[in-house]
């Protein structure tokens, strides 16, 4: 394998795929794609969910083998039957999801598979330990090796995953949106680190739904689409919409806020006051949290990951048991903490975790829709249900929130994304709630997805439904919010007009700054 | 570098599963079971078409063949049932042995209790119920143990099969309990009390079929489960609690109480056929006998073959009381008693092993392997 | 000695003695456990493994010394053979691993091919003419108290010492054992950085089945000593419990061999003292106590540092989702 | 014992009977005493006799069923070896009538007369407890201490008046000792029998008797170079350095006997119950514990039993009390069989409960 450097266009690629093509049951996931990733660049892959993306990744780690085409490396052909023969030849990857296993230490996780000289038998977790020190320092990766993942913050976990492929040597590093899941903050340490590491002459493959991050992280961009790769595209030159016209293939209408707020005199649906609640570890999550929702209005609940944003929806969902403080909905108290409780006063709720919190993975998606109403009537005739209620609820449903699936028995744990998050959608605001409860709506999902996503929000909000979103991603916030309220620790740092903030006030909020300060 | 071409077999989860593989799969599997069992006795020097010949005989054919077979089905029928319903959400109840002898017990105790002069239907119908009863009682235990403390089921509810076991050992062999018949020959060997004859369930004669007044009782609670299973909200709870609890917590369902509600019914199931089996056969608490025949861990196998539907249970616990039926015909000085289990055995691996065809398509990968 | 000195050793002793098959089944169990592979059929194997040992020692002649690993051996490959089953079922086939172990269990067990075995073997008429007897380890014997409980047990005990030291180096010193804890953890992250889930899974299965083989063959050549039908009368159950009791770690798991081997005597000792205890009680004893131990230990704070391998149980496919 | 005669034609073909085991033919007591009796009988009968058996059946509905089978396949006697069999065969008797039915250890017509069961149905057992004396006098013999363990499966009038004779027997050649009973509430668990012999030299006994089917005990006599005493099989050959003897019993004799007289047309509803004098129970071989003196005392009273033509010689032979000093037994007192069958009682010296 060439370690040269220096000539990045005369040397022959790092790592190159031709016509490669992978089915699974019923999709072709990657049909005849064709891309090469230079010596010391970062190449971006770019595409709606389902493109294809994470599953080319997973075949230039010897995850998958493909059903037709082949890989070169430094222009020879190669060919991984295992991650083993992938690892061997330098390849190194980050997953989407974290491989990650939380209950052993950073070292040991980083120790997993990696051969270690001289020592085939014996663990010398010591001098994992001191090779992790020096990576940290190296590449600007710091990380207690004796703590445990569960102990760490995604951002450090994603550090973890980074000096996992680093100890292994690797020279081209797949990373699959790595920033869908960092702040802002984290994003750009990562970036950081991105230019460190092309610097040595590793080449990284780059994987991000955000086109303004890829942009300027990547030299150059190969956009898929269906499966098939469309254009390798210089990162100089590039814009927004032109990636994303390339992407989806046409014009991609973008959400735009109508700036109403709640109307005039809209009553206040949601009232949060002096709330308090421990974490999952026992410890103080929520420290005296009060906000209001008026109906018709977006708030949207911004912070960095971890601030009580978590606690403070699934106390509002019935979820976690509060330690004091008072729920209002719609002039009624919230008195049980009990999930029947927030559903039966009309508050819906869209989890972050969608498949396994939000969903019956293996029930079909009609059954899934009536998760919130199977007690009474019309969907029970108690004890019965009745499934032909359920069926006709179900087709006009997934019409009106154009959810794309086979039929409405398809278990939804076959649906993507974007569909996922409809189905998602569509029970709960099927629910005729006064309050939607929505956390992170749009992580992982394309930006046709996202504007799909965002409309309904939208639409929720003029229906006179008070909408609560938690999201990080501050665009998002600033896009479709009324009002901004910003936690830190657990506290409500500030609460600011939407139509005042900017990424940078709201930042400061963020990090735990007050607002005063900013104004 | 050298190019092979590896032709090689895998397999792929289907995407639906054609109506057909439903029935053609466990038929084809039981097939496959017959050509292995083949092998097996031509190895041990038997000859498996007069073998295969006998079982259809014995166990189904000859006259009164099907009616000793409802015999020994009645009581897999009921764990089977027992099975089928805890381990569809995800609760391994391998306690239907246990709570077969606690409904036993609680079944033969109405009886006794109610004396020979109750009206018969009364007193089946207490057998009915406090056998379901003991049953559920004992499932209660390893059902709250899972919901309170996540206590592994598995291990809880098999220690209480030892429990049950002991307990009505002691109740005939160590104690003067009320189940035990202290006169006559009750003063040489320990034994229950026969249970009066107007609590002892009634048989139904079709001709020469002898169809056991439990046996129709365990296909209508079948049915019933069925029905409860994909009509009801609790059947949905059930199916929401048993493949995504934190859904079932998000969507105001109490997976606790529908867990241990599950485990209850499982043991009411198992329960009841323990009150049926002193009902309708042995009309006396005889923890011996009871315990030799291990129908409690039958009821798992049974409740595999069926792939946890409680219709199909009906029909795998018939077939299989057949062949235990036929077993006993099979074996002797030329057939030892544990050939009869190996050959079940194999069956059992060849309907589990070919279950797979109806998640999974085997393809054949071609696929060009390039070494360099 | 006087004769309460020697209860409390004779207590002891019998415990270590009767606790050396559920250290060996558990240890083995363990094993496939922490591979994310639950082995119900351990029962079976016991049996499988005894009855091959009972023959090897009732049919090969010459000198212990030969026979007795023979037997061991005999015991060892056919216990693996009947968990390469239950691991090709389970592993490849992706069948349910509760019903495949108890299928395993039918299959194998005092009404099924163990017996048949022994049938057409005819074991059973005799002891085995070759044990592993009673062995006084480097004269330690002699030490007070500590001696007879501990040096004057058989090779066996000796050597389940040994396995259970050695599984506790494999797990936590060496880089299979990391590897394997990944698999029995989280079979994806494994995969991904190139360890072999299937052929850790299949690995650990069959040694653990082999393990069982051994434990069987506790029976059939120290304890028993010879072929009976059923002779493992349930201990292979036990030996699932225990490795939950023990946190899926060798140590605690041969601690929770031996309470349960010295709570099993614990009715004779007392009637055989003239203790007026309600028998039946103490015969419920050992698993009411073993409920109660796993209740605590499931709802114990250290349990969910030291829980169950996280993907106990399930099965892992590559390109599944 | 009564009898009835039937009027059953003389078969001429061969005679087809069957076995139903409760255990494993090779479980290496009881049922495989059985099974070496029917292969004794076999032997004996050569060409008259085609006999099956069934293995491992358990009692209740099953038992039903094997038996249909069996009279199905044309078998015109058919055994039944276990206790638990009694009812299912009884039934059978009933709606078979042109098949004979033998029931081992049957107590119906002991306790409620022949006429309670059909007349091609009958029983047979033996005075074990009668040979357990003379195993008890070896064993009264062997103790240095005066305390000889005996662990037993459950506490029922079978088990007990055979361990009434086994301490009678040791009482009669060493009055000081006394008998320690443990139950270990199995019929069969090899490991917890060698737990309960265990336990017992641990309490500080000398000698051993284990009324269980498995040898174990002989292990942990062995291994302690105890004296013991077995039950239900010989086990001098496997261990000759510590076997005292025991009570065995002589299955092929009888059912040789048996289906001859079946086959010559005389069959006779019997309650059976077998003796030293007609050489159904037997004394096992001795090992080599046993002192050329104890072993005239021995064959002396077994002569003495022989002569009787019955069983039970020794019960009268004294006033017999029970544990808590009550006279059960008056001296001179002939036991009947029903006595036999409903002692419930462990006579004085006995060190353990007769409930268990
Ligand atoms: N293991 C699998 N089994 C079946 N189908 C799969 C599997 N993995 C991916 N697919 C399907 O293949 C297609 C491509 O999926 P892939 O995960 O590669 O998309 P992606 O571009 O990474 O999407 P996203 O942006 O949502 O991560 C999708 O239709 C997906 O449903
Ligand atoms: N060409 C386009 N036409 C219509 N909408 C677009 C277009 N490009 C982006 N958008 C929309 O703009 C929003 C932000 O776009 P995008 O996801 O590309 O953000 P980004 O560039 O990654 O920046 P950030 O990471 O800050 O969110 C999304 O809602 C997306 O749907
Ligand atoms: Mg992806
Ligand atoms: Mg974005």
């Amino acid at each position: 394998m060439t370690t040269d450097v220096d000539s990045k266009a005369v040397t022959a690629p790092a790592v190159a795929a031709f016509g490669v093509s992978k089915r699974f049951p019923g999709v072709i996931a990657n049909d005849d794609v064709h891309f090469d990733v230079r010596v010391g660049e970062v190449h971006a892959l770019l595409g709606e969910n389902g493109a294809g993306k994470t599953t080319l990744s997973n075949i230039l780690t010897g995850l998958y083998r493909p059903d037709a085409g082949h890989l070169e490396m430094g222009g020879v052909r190669v060919s991984f039957d295992t991650p083993r023969d992938a690892i061997d030849a330098g390849i190194g990857m980050v997953h989407q999801h974290f491989r990650l296993i939380p209950t052993f230490t950073v070292a040991e996780n980083i120790a997993l598979g990696a051969p270690q000289p001289g020592e085939r038998v014996r663990l010398d977790m010591a001098a994992v330990e001191r090779r992790i020190t020096e990576l940290g320092e190296q590449f600007e990766l710091r990380v207690d090796p004796r703590a445990r993942i569960w102990q760490l913050s995604v951002g450090e976990q994603q550090r973890v995953e980074i000096l996992k492929v680093l100890y292994r040597e690797a020279r081209i590093l797949i990373m699959d949106e790595p920033t869908a899941v960092l702040t802002p903050i984290e994003a750009d340490a990562l970036s950081q680190t991105l230019t460190s590491l092309t610097s040595q002459g590793r080449s990284v493959i780059f994987i991000s739904h955000k086109l303004g991050e890829v942009i300027s992280v990547a030299d150059r961009i190969t956009v898929l689409r269906q499966g098939r790769s469309i254009e390798t595209l210089d990162a100089t030159g590039s814009t927004r919409e032109s990636l994303a016209t390339v992407m989806v293939g046409r014009e991609v209408e973008r959400v735009e806020r109508r700036g109403v707020g709640a109307l005039p005199g809209a009553p206040v649906v949601l009232s949060v006051s002096e709330l308090d609640a421990d974490g999952d570890r026992g410890l103080p999550a929520l420290r005296s949290v009060s906000l209001d929702v008026r109906g018709g209005e977006i708030v949207a609940v911004a912070g960095v990951a971890g601030n009580g944003q978590r606690e403070l929806v699934e106390v509002l969902a019935g979820l976690r048991p509060r330690t004091s403080g008072r729920i209002v909905v719609d002039g009624e108290i919230m008195d049980r903490a009990d999930a029947r409780h927030p559903i039966r006063m009309g508050v819906a709720y869209v989890p972050q975790d969608r498949l396994g919190t939000g969903l019956a993975p293996d029930l079909s998606i009609a059954e899934n829709l009536v998760l919130k109403r199977y007690r009474r009537p019309p969907v029970a005739r108690p004890p019965f249900l009745r499934s032909s209620v359920i069926d006709a609820e179900a087709q006009s449903l997934m019409e009106q929130f154009d959810v794309r699936a086979p039929s409405s028995q398809t278990p939804t744990r076959r649906l993507s994304g974007g569909n996922v998050q409809k189905v998602l959608l569509a029970r709960e605001m099927s629910g005729r709630p006064k309050v939607l409860v929505v956390s992170t709506p749009t992580q992982g999902l394309d930006i046709g997805a996202v504007a799909t996503v965002h409309q309904l929000l939208l639409d929720a909000a003029a229906e006179g439904v008070g909408v609560l979103l938690v999201s990080e991603d501050l665009d998002e916030v600033l896009a479709l919010a009324d009002r901004v309220v910003v936690m830190y620790e657990g506290s409500v740092t500030g609460v600011v007009d939407a139509a005042d903030a900017t990424v940078a006030s709201i930042g400061v909020l963020m990090g735990g700054g007050r607002s005063e300060e900013v104004a | 570098m050298s190019i092979a071409t590896r032709v090689g077999l895998r397999l792929e989860p289907r995407v639906d599963t054609p109506r057909w593989m439903n029935w053609a799969v466990p038929v084809g599997s039981f097939l496959s079971a017959l050509l292995v069992g083949s092998l097996v006795l031509l190895i041990t020097s038997q000859n498996p078409i007069s073998v295969y010949q006998r079982i259809l005989e014995r166990g189904f054919l000859d006259t009164g063949s099907l009616s000793g077979t409802f015999i020994s089905a009645t009581p897999l029928l009921f764990t089977g049932l027992c099975a089928a319903v805890a381990f569809r959400v995800g609760f391994f109840n391998i306690g239907g042995e246990g709570q077969f002898y606690v409904g036993a017990i609680f079944a033969s105790g109405i009886a006794l209790a109610l004396g020979a002069d109750a009206q018969s239907w009364i007193a089946v119908g207490a057998m009915v119920l406090a056998g379901a009863l003991g049953g559920a009682i004992w499932a209660f235990i390893p059902g709250i143990l899972k919901a309170c403390f996540r206590t592994n089921e598995i291990i809880t509810s098999l220690m209480l099969n030892y429990v049950a076991g002991i307990g009505a050992t002691y109740l005939i062999f160590e104690s003067d309990s009320f189940w035990r018949e202290l006169g006559g020959t009750g003063a040489v060997f320990p034994k229950g009390k026969i249970i009066p004859l107007s609590a002892q369930w009634p048989s139904f004669e079709l001709g020469t079929l002898v169809v056991p007044f439990g046996l129709l009782l365990g296909a209508i609670v079948a049915v019933w489960l069925h029905t409860l299973q994909r009509r009801t909200r609790f059947g949905y709870e059930m199916r929401v609690v048993g493949g995504a609890p934190s859904t079932a917590r998000y969507a105001g369902m109490r997976p606790a109480r529908v867990i241990v509600s599950v485990a209850m019914l499982s043991g009411a199931l198992a329960g009841l056929g323990g009150a049926a089996d002193v009902g309708n056969f042995r009309h006396v608490l005889d923890p011996k006998g009871l315990q030799q025949s291990g129908f409690g861990y039958a009821g798992i196998v049974v409740a595999a073959l069926a792939r946890l539907n409680p219709i199909a249970v009906v029909f795998v616990a018939i077939i299989l009381g057949g062949i235990t039926n036929a077993g006993y015909a099979l074996q002797g000085p030329d057939f030892p008693a544990g050939l009869v289990g190996t050959l079940e055995g194999l069956i059992l691996f060849c309907t589990l092993g070919g279950e797979v065809l109806v998640r999974y398509r085997i393809v054949s990968t071609r696929r060009q392997a390039v070494t360099v | 000695m006087s004769v309460n000195s020697n209860l409390f050793v004779i207590i002891f002793a019998s415990a270590i003695f009767y606790g050396t098959p559920l250290v060996f089944a558990a240890v083995g169990e363990l094993l496939a456990e922490r591979s994310g592979v639950i082995n119900l059929g351990v029962e079976g194997m016991m049996l499988l493994g005894a009855v091959s040992a009972a023959m090897v020692a009732a049919n090969v002649d010459g000198p212990a010394a030969l026979v007795l690993p023979l037997a061991l051996l005999a015991a060892m490959v056919a216990a693996g053979l009947g968990a390469s089953i239950h691991a090709f079922l389970v592993i490849t086939l992706r069948v349910n691993q509760i019903i495949s172990g108890l299928a395993l269990t039918i299959f194998a067990g005092a009404a099924g091919l163990s017996s048949y075995l022994a049938n057409v073997w005819g074991l059973g008429k005799h002891p085995a003419l070759n044990q592993f007897g009673r062995m006084d380890l480097f004269g330690l014997k002699k030490f007070p108290v500590l001696g007879p409980i501990l040096f004057d047990q058989t090779l066996l005990t000796y050597l389940s010492w040994v396995l259970v030291v050695a599984v506790m180096v494999y797990l936590f010193r060496t880089r299979m054992g990391l590897h394997l804890r990944a698999v029995g953890e989280s079979p994806q992250t494994a995969d991904s950085v190139g360890i072999s889930v299937t052929r850790y899974r299949y690995g650990h299965v069959i040694v653990g089945g082999m393990l069982a083989g051994v434990a069987g063959a506790c029976f059939s050549l120290t304890i028993v000593p010879t072929w009976a039908n059923g002779l493992t009368a349930g201990e292979g159950w036990i030996a699932l419990a225990l490795v939950i009791f023990g946190f899926w770690r060798p140590d605690l798991t041969l601690v929770g061999a031996y309470l349960f081997g010295a709570l099993s005597s614990l009715s004779y000792t007392l009637q055989a003292r003239g203790i007026d205890v309600p028998t039946a009680l103490l015969d419920a004893l050992p698993y009411v106590a073993t409920i109660v131990v796993l209740v605590i230990v499931s709802n114990s704070r250290i349990s969910r540092r030291l829980g169950s391998p996280a993907a106990l149980g399930r099965p892992y496919e590559r390109e599944e989702r | 014992s009564s009898s009835k005669s039937s009027d059953s034609a003389k078969p001429s073909g061969p005679t087809k009977a069957a076995w139903i085991y409760v255990g494993p033919i090779n479980d290496g007591g009881w049922t495989q005493t059985h099974n070496d009796g029917r292969e004794a009988a076999a032997k004996a009968l050569g060409d008259n006799l085609v006999s099956t058996y069934k293995e491992n059946v358990p009692e209740g509905p099953e038992t039903a069923q094997v038996i249909d089978d069996l009279v199905k396949d044309g078998n015109t006697v058919i055994f039944g070896t276990s206790y638990g069999f009694k009812d299912a065969m009884q039934a059978a008797a009933k709606k078979y009538p042109d098949v004979k039915f033998v029931q081992a250890t049957g107590d119906d017509i002991t306790i409620n007369g022949a006429s309670s069961v059909s007349s091609n149905y009958d029983e047979y057992w033996g005075a074990g407890e009668d040979t357990l004396y003379l195993a008890g006098v070896a064993a009264g013999s062997a103790t240095k201490n005066n305390v000889i363990g005996v662990e037993a499966p459950f506490p029922i009038p079978e088990i007990i008046r055979q361990i009434n004779g086994f301490a009678l027997g040791a009482q009669s050649v060493n009055p000081a000792a006394t008998v320690k009973v443990v139950w270990t509430k199995t019929w069969f668990d090899p490991a917890a029998e060698r737990q309960a012999a265990e336990s017992l030299v641990a309490s500080g006994v000398d000698v051993i008797f284990s009324h269980q089917d498995s040898p174990t005990a002989g292990e942990v006599a062995k291994a302690n170079n105890l004296p013991w005493v077995g039950y239900d099989s010989d086990q001098s050959a496997a261990y000759p350095s510590v076997w005292l003897t025991t009570a065995t019993y002589n299955w092929g004799p009888y059912y040789t006997a048996k289906i001859n007289s079946i086959r010559d047309g005389k069959w006779q509803q019997q309650n059976y119950y077998g003796t030293i004098g007609d050489e159904f129970t037997t004394v096992a071989p001795f090992g080599s514990l046993v002192s050329a003196e104890t072993k005239s005392t021995i064959q002396a009273e077994q002569a003495k039993a022989a002569a009787t033509k019955s069983f039970g010689w020794y019960w009268g032979l004294a006033d017999r009390e029970d544990q808590d000093g009550k006279v059960q037994i008056k001296k001179g007192q002939t036991l009947t069989q029903k006595d036999l069958y409903t002692m419930s009682y462990f006579v004085k010296g006995i060190d353990g409960s007769p409930k268990g």
